[in-house]
């Protein structure tokens, strides 16, 4: 029994079929990738996960409870953090604001009038917020504007406040994408490094194989809604089936 | 029943002013995607059109008349409408009786021109500020004209009358066999309505059938493609910015005789005509002017002795709760379409 | 101390001894003078900035935080007055019950129509506030008169209850007090040439302003406050990290009723006379044209913008064509004539026009309203090379 | 306003603890005086509160117009007006016990918490030692009921509501205006000569104070000639369209529409109203017809040829031919190019019989000036032979039916005077039900 698992899901938008029958079994702390051309219900699938579209049929279980018509605020409250495809952050707070929040919330839980209490005063939450952004060396930047960093920066200070809250299931949406190559590269070790912590679950939905080869324990190949395969990468790598899919994009 | 129909008509010319301001203040949302808050003043500015035309007729020639005493027994001055010595005295007696419908010509140019100023010189630099500046900048800018208006007008209410062809009143009832006065509906108030009937089907037809209003219709439901097939939609905006003037600026001349103008009028108007435009649907022209209407009627049916007595203070709040109900239930309004103002 | 930084702790330290001094400093002409006009220091227009000053706060902590704009917030300082009002009639002419009453009340109201209004955000949030606010002034208005006295409005007659206090001796109404010190007792100072009004109700409202101010600050500083902007930034992102934004919008909404309600109370125990004009939506305006003209956002941008309102309105509203001549009379009189036409339209009763132009001139072109206007001066002043590096890294709640 | 003296007691003081070196804390004195506002150098100021916006700002622009004349007369400018007929003779233009006469005066926008703010400032930051002025008996009560806490008089403007003298009197407050109980006693038998005794009528009532009372007073009043009272709908003062409360009117049976409505609020009421249609109707086999029981020149002018032919009451009218009336009418004409309205001429005698009273009781002390004034009886103001009742602060004068004129000869004519109704027809006992509940308490001089 994995950590998240996804029973007979369908979505249909209108006449479009995005899933059809879609299975899923996320073991404990591996990293999960699920890839496919474009179109294929990736982010259907996601969105499914995170309870922001509740599929018709269907069930989606985490950690042994449904997360269907759950609100986005409690599935994170259950373990699960979000990475999205363009990096959600909060703009106009500065860098070290952007990862109190999440350490807040990981402790205070959806709500919690603390409104005289001092952030300042609040040490164990700030040495928490030191720590994530010094490991992903932010420290410097920590007065800045998170609007003003740049997009590889967004993306990692994403990735901290995420990773912050120390969830059980990470979900990466594109995590690379439109990074430049040496970013690509940090982001990977520094996915690895968390990964190599061996308490943290991921799904990763990715496109650039380089990402997905270098971090994966098991990919899932999704094409028009359905799974088409599931294997450990080096599996992936010759298979046919997976050829086909992809063979429709050039860009691959 | 009688009264039923009676309020019905009497909601029909309140519903008219609400109709023509929500129309005008969704043709600019939906075109330019501009929240308005300035858009009462303009209904307040073209009611100031008729003012100022019965004003400009009614310019005298003062002469002095020894042979009558003034109150203070001196020499009474006699005024003589310039107006009167041109034309002679009957027809110019005759155009100054008719200055609110005739002050319609003044407003159309009046109003074209304070839209396209307002638009260039203000609003155009909004259109990718957020909706809390532009509420914002309007208001600000309600505040300044209806100052203006104030300095030069004063603050209170100009009485200004229809044309004396048109006091008096019909009986409906009579017609639909109910006993004389059971019904009774004034001329003016008629006018009015069919005023605005005739306003909203000019533009609707304008919008539907010229190819200008089919570019302008393209535009409110996707401005970008519509700008990527070349043609201009930033100056067609602007003339439906003047047109949505104009409206509101024509509803306020016609109004005068129903209320007297006042500087206060537009901020009076424009809550409530806010408060039509998010039930018809932020963005939809049906939608504002059915709301526009039924508001309007509801309102007038609440004011009813007997619906007081059950509910008291009904009329008062009617609009409000129907918004509020509205905005829960069906959070686009009635006809509204998706993805408008919504975060 | 008092849970606020060193830096934190100075400026409410000085905006303490500012409204301390305020009688002294708002009077800096002397009487007779040709500028005594411009003195404010009297006890009426104190008390009111002082009052309005709590009103634009407790609004910033839901628009300046959150950047939800209600158009209805006059509606709170409407129910906090008849609250205090009622407390009059009925139980004591002492104001501590109720500006309690009219605090709590201020919040209950504000529980209720935040609930309902903040499903709907952006534009639609502000209508339905608008609505509710409006549809309250129309029923105090109108049927709900034997409570709220309507047209005349409400306040404490002679045949009032008033439980807690003795029976009032040869028919006079008691003088509204705060433990038997009146509200109206006012200690003059006749000081080179100049009055200064020392006077009770002044110092209960600066008082509690101060307070008020202190635990505004306390909020934007607090995790709460923290969420709060974040809000304002990132409602969705906030949603994915686990915290749920409608309690926390919800709070704000009922914090900012809160201090509305009090700044009502207060309003009715300074002068115990509530109409219903104070819950229009033109009074709900009003204070988001405070907020902005001072600063959205900013601590100290409400006060200021509520004190130059009020002053304007007060100050600026009695330059009549006479005063105008005086000040220009060292001007040929064709000069003089043409200067007082052109100022002749801002000032006296045409000091709304002035407000409105600069209203637009805010909007325009100060975002950040004073606050950022006096930023920017003192930048131009200042000039030095690390400004810039630091301007960037400030935090917006200066 | 010059507070040139004021400067010179300032710099006096100064001097004088300056030149006591570095003697003592005495340099911080408290002020004491022995009221409020206590005026202590060669000026002193009254404020006028009016309202220049709102429903009645027609009738605030006029007193307005009114307390500068009064106030130029005071100080032995123009022509000197009612001074020279006003019964009493203290008044001689040399100011008020020597003391040239200032004044501010401010924005009550008809709402009665303006009028307070308002009053407060010209208290507090001008001291104003009387306050006068308002149009609506909202601001008036609440006027009254401030100056009664801080210590000042106040002579009410124009306010016509029963509640003024009745159950919110005060022992500082004073009246001149007549009231609605007057309107509807000296009214009453004129509609039945007019229109008979069977008649049904429609109450349309302005929601606050002055609506209620006048409109309890007419129905009294025409109940006792026999007629009936359909209905009483209240419509908020703040409104402008009446149409909804109008369009009823004509099939409830009734065929007289009373309209207890005042200032702009009568004048889109009676618009409203005649654009229905009302006058020309026929209803019950009668003529329908249209009573305002309170009509002011202003009014008339604002509702044109609609006011032709409705009766109603006035406390005072430009066309009356006592020696007063002509000289207020003379005066004020020449300065303004129209003739007062019965707003003006209140406000005007309201600030003289102010005046009068201080020179009397030769001190500007609240207490004293109450004592001047309670029970005092004068004439030459227009209105004849007037007292101030003690026992309410009410004047008790003659007051006027008028109606709407039918063919007007000029601009101005636009009332004619249908019937003075002596003194006597309208005085009531102080404790007529219509004002009881009240207590006018003890006079306060405020510090």
């Amino acid at each position: 029994m994995g950590i998240l698992e996804v029973k007979g899901v369908n979505k249909r938008f209108g006449g479009l079929r995005a899933l059809s029958d879609v299975n899923l079994s996320v073991q404990q702390n591996t990293c999960h990738a699920i890839i496919g051309p474009n179109g294929a219900g990736k982010s259907t699938l996601l969105n499914c996960l995170v309870g922001k579209l509740i599929p018709d049929t269907g069930s989606v279980l985490f950690d042994g409870q449904s997360v269907l018509g759950r609100k986005p605020h409690e599935i994170n409250q259950m373990g699960i953090s979000r990475v999205f495809q363009t990096p959600e952050i909060f703009a106009e707070l500065t860098v070290l604001e952007n990862v109190l929040i999440p350490c807040f919330a990981k402790r205070d839980g959806a709500y919690r009038l603390h409104a005289f209490e001092t952030v300042a005063a609040e040490r164990d939450i700030n040495a928490q917020a030191e720590q994530m952004l010094r490991d992903v060396k932010m420290w410097e930047k920590r007065d800045m504007h998170a609007g003003s960093l740049s997009r590889g920066d967004k993306r990692r200070l994403e990735m901290a406040m995420c990773l912050s809250q120390r969830p059980k299931l990470l979900l990466l949406d594109e995590p690379t994408a439109g990074m430049a190559r040496a970013d690509t590269n940090n982001t990977i070790d520094l996915l690895k490094e968390i990964k190599g912590r061996g308490d943290i679950t991921m799904v990763i939905i990715e496109h650039d194989m380089h990402v997905v080869f270098s971090l994966a324990d098991r990919i899932t190949v999704l094409a028009q809604g359905t799974p088409l395969v599931e294997d450990t990468p080096d599996n992936i790598k010759g298979h046919p089936k997976v050829k086909e899919a992809y063979l429709g994009e050039a860009a691959h | 029943m009688d009264a039923l129909i009676l309020q019905t008509l009497n909601g029909l010319d309140k519903g008219s002013a609400y109709a023509l301001i929500a129309l005008g203040l969704t043709l600019i949302f939906g075109t330019l995607g501009v929240v308005n808050f300035a858009h009462g003043t303009l209904f307040m500015i073209g009611a100031f059109c008729a003012v100022t035309l019965q004003r400009l007729l009614s310019l005298s020639q003062v002469t002095i008349d020894p042979t009558k005493k003034d109150f203070l027994g001196n020499a009474l001055k006699v005024k003589t409408p310039y107006i009167e010595a041109w034309f002679g005295k009957d027809a110019g007696a005759a155009i100054v009786n008719w200055s609110v419908p005739l002050s319609i010509l003044l407003a159309i140019p009046v109003m074209l021109v304070v839209g396209f100023v307002m638009e260039r010189g203000l609003i155009k630099h909004f259109y990718k500020r957020p909706h809390a500046d532009q509420i914002l900048v309007t208001f600000g800018l309600a505040i300044v004209l209806q100052e203006v208006i104030k300095y030069y007008f004063g603050a209170n209410p100009i009485p200004t009358a229809a044309p004396t062809d048109f006091a008096g009143s019909i009986d409906f009832g009579v017609w639909m066999g109910f006993p004389p006065n059971d019904i009774i509906y004034p001329y003016w108030r008629m006018v009015y309505f069919l005023f605005s009937v005739v306003v909203i089907g000019a533009v609707f037809a304008f919008l539907q059938f010229t190819t200008f209003g089919m570019v302008v219709r393209a535009g409110m439901a996707d401005r970008e493609t519509v700008g990527l097939l070349g043609i201009n939609i930033d100056r067609r905006f602007t003339i439906m910015f003047g047109i949505a003037a104009v409206v509101a600026g024509t509803a306020g001349a016609m109004y005068t005789p129903i209320n007297s103008p006042a500087f206060t009028m537009g901020m009076n108007f424009l809550v409530l005509s806010f408060v039509v435009v998010v039930v018809g649907g932020m963005g939809s022209l049906p939608g504002a002017v059915l709301s526009g209407f039924l508001l309007g009627i509801l309102e007038s049916y609440a004011s009813m002795n007997w619906i007081k007595d059950v509910i008291p203070g009904i009329d008062q709040i009617i609009i409000y709760v129907i918004a509020i109900i509205v905005l829960l239930t069906r959070p686009r309004g009635l006809m509204g379409r998706k993805g408008v103002m919504e975060d | 101390m008092l849970g606020l930084g060193k830096k934190d702790l100075t400026f409410l330290l000085i905006v303490l001894l500012l409204t301390l001094a305020a009688p002294i400093l708002l009077n800096p002409f002397a009487e007779g003078s040709a500028m005594a006009q411009f003195n404010a220091g009297y006890p009426d227009l104190m008390q009111r900035i002082a009052i309005f000053a709590i009103f634009a706060v407790g609004f910033n902590i839901l628009f300046g935080l959150t950047g939800y704009l209600s158009f209805g917030h006059a509606a709170f300082i409407g129910i906090g007055s008849y609250a205090m009002v009622w407390m009059l009639k009925l139980l004591t002419m002492n104001i501590l019950p109720g500006l309690i009453l009219a605090t709590l009340m201020g919040g209950a109201f504000a529980l209720l129509i935040g609930f309902v209004s903040l499903r709907r955000s952006g534009i639609y949030f502000s209508i339905l506030t608008l609505a509710f606010a409006q549809m309250s002034f129309n029923m105090a208005y109108s049927v709900l008169t034997p409570i709220t006295g309507g047209e005349n409005g409400l306040g404490p007659a002679l045949g009032d209850p008033r439980v807690l206090d003795a029976a009032a001796a040869n028919g006079t109404i008691p003088e509204v007090n705060l433990f038997g010190l009146s509200m109206r007792a006012t200690y003059e100072l006749d000081l080179a040439g100049r009055v200064f009004q020392f006077n009770a109700g002044y110092y209960v409202c600066g008082l509690l302003s101060v307070f008020m101010f202190y635990l505004a600050l306390r909020l934007f500083r607090s995790p709460f406050g923290m969420m709060l902007r974040a809000i304002k930034c990132n409602q969705h992102r906030l949603n994915y990290t686990g915290l749920h934004s409608r309690p926390y919008m919800l709070s704000a909404f009922v914090i900012s009723g809160m201090y509305a309600g009090l700044a009502g109370g207060l309003m009715a125990a300074m002068d115990p006379l509530a109409g219903a004009d104070r819950m229009q939506w033109q009074a709900s305006g009003e204070v988001v044209l405070m907020v902005i003209l001072g600063g959205v956002g900013t601590m100290l941008g409400p006060v200021l913008g509520a004190g130059f309102i009020k002053y304007c309105e007060n100050i600026f509203s009695k330059i009549n064509d006479h005063v105008l001549h005086e000040w220009f009379s060292i001007f040929p009189k064709w000069l003089e004539n043409l200067l007082v036409t052109i100022v002749h339209p801002f000032v006296g009763q045409g000091w709304h026009l002035t407000l409105g132009v600069l209203f637009m001139l805010v909007v325009i072109f100060l975002p950040g309203g004073l606050i950022e206007g006096g930023q920017r001066i003192g930048r131009l002043i200042r000039r030095k090379p690390d400004a810039k590096g630091k301007a960037a890294a400030t935090t917006p709640a200066e | 306003m010059s507070k040139l003296e004021l400067t010179r007691r300032g710099l006096l003081r100064t001097g004088a603890v300056a030149g006591a070196g570095l003697a003592m804390p005495t340099v911080f004195a408290s002020r004491a005086s022995a009221f409020t506002n206590e005026p202590k150098g060669g000026v002193v100021t009254l404020g006028f509160t009016i309202p220049l916006t709102g429903p009645y700002a027609d009738e605030g622009n006029d007193e307005l117009k009114a307390f500068q004349l009064a106030v130029k007369h005071l100080n032995g400018e123009g022509d000197g007006g009612m001074l020279s007929t006003f019964s009493s003779k203290t008044l001689t233009g040399a100011g008020i016990l020597g003391k040239k006469v200032a004044f501010v005066s401010g924005d009550t926008q008809t709402k009665p918490d303006t009028a307070r703010a308002t009053a407060k400032s010209m208290i507090e930051k001008d001291g104003a030692v009387m306050i006068s002025g308002c149009s609506s008996s909202a601001e008036a009560v609440a006027l009254q009921s401030l100056c009664q806490e801080a210590g000042l008089i106040y002579m009410v403007g124009l306010s016509h509501s029963n509640d003024t003298t009745g159950k919110d009197k005060k022992r500082n407050g004073f009246r001149h205006f007549f009231n609605a109980y007057m309107s509807a006693a000296a009214l009453a038998p004129v509609l039945k000569d007019m229109y008979g005794a069977d008649r049904a009528a429609y109450h349309l009532t302005a929601d606050y104070t002055w609506g209620w009372t006048q409109q309890a007073s007419m129905q009294a009043a025409t109940e006792a000639i026999g007629w009936k009272t359909v209905a009483n709908v209240l419509t908020p003062l703040a409104s402008t369209d009446f149409s909804s409360y109008i369009a009823p009117v004509l099939n409830s049976g009734a065929d007289v529409l009373i309209l207890n409505h005042y200032g702009a609020n009568m004048v889109n009421s009676l618009t409203q109203a005649v654009q229905f249609g009302l006058k020309d109707k026929m209803v019950n086999g009668k003529q329908f017809q249209i009573v305002v029981p309170l009509i002011s020149e202003l009014m008339a002018k604002g509702a044109g040829p609609n006011i032709r032919d409705i009766p109603g009451s006035s406390n005072w009218n430009w066309k009356l031919q006592d020696a007063g009336t002509k000289a207020f009418v003379q005066s004020y004409g020449k300065e303004y190019g129209a003739p007062p309205s019965q707003a003006a001429q209140t406000c005007y005698a309201q600030v003289l019989l102010y005046a009068d009273a201080v020179a009397r009781a030769k001190s500007f002390n609240p207490c004293a000036v109450v004592e001047a004034l309670e029970g005092y009886k004068f004439d030459g103001l227009g209105n004849g032979p007037t007292e101030y009742r003690a026992a309410d602060h009410q004047c008790f004068k003659d007051c006027l039916v008028v109606k709407g004129k039918d063919k007007p000869d000029n601009e101005f004519d636009t009332l004619e005077i249908v019937q003075v109704t002596p003194t006597a027809q309208v005085t009531y006992a102080p404790d007529n039900k219509m004002f009881a509940g009240g207590d006018l308490g003890q006079c306060n001089p405020g510090a």
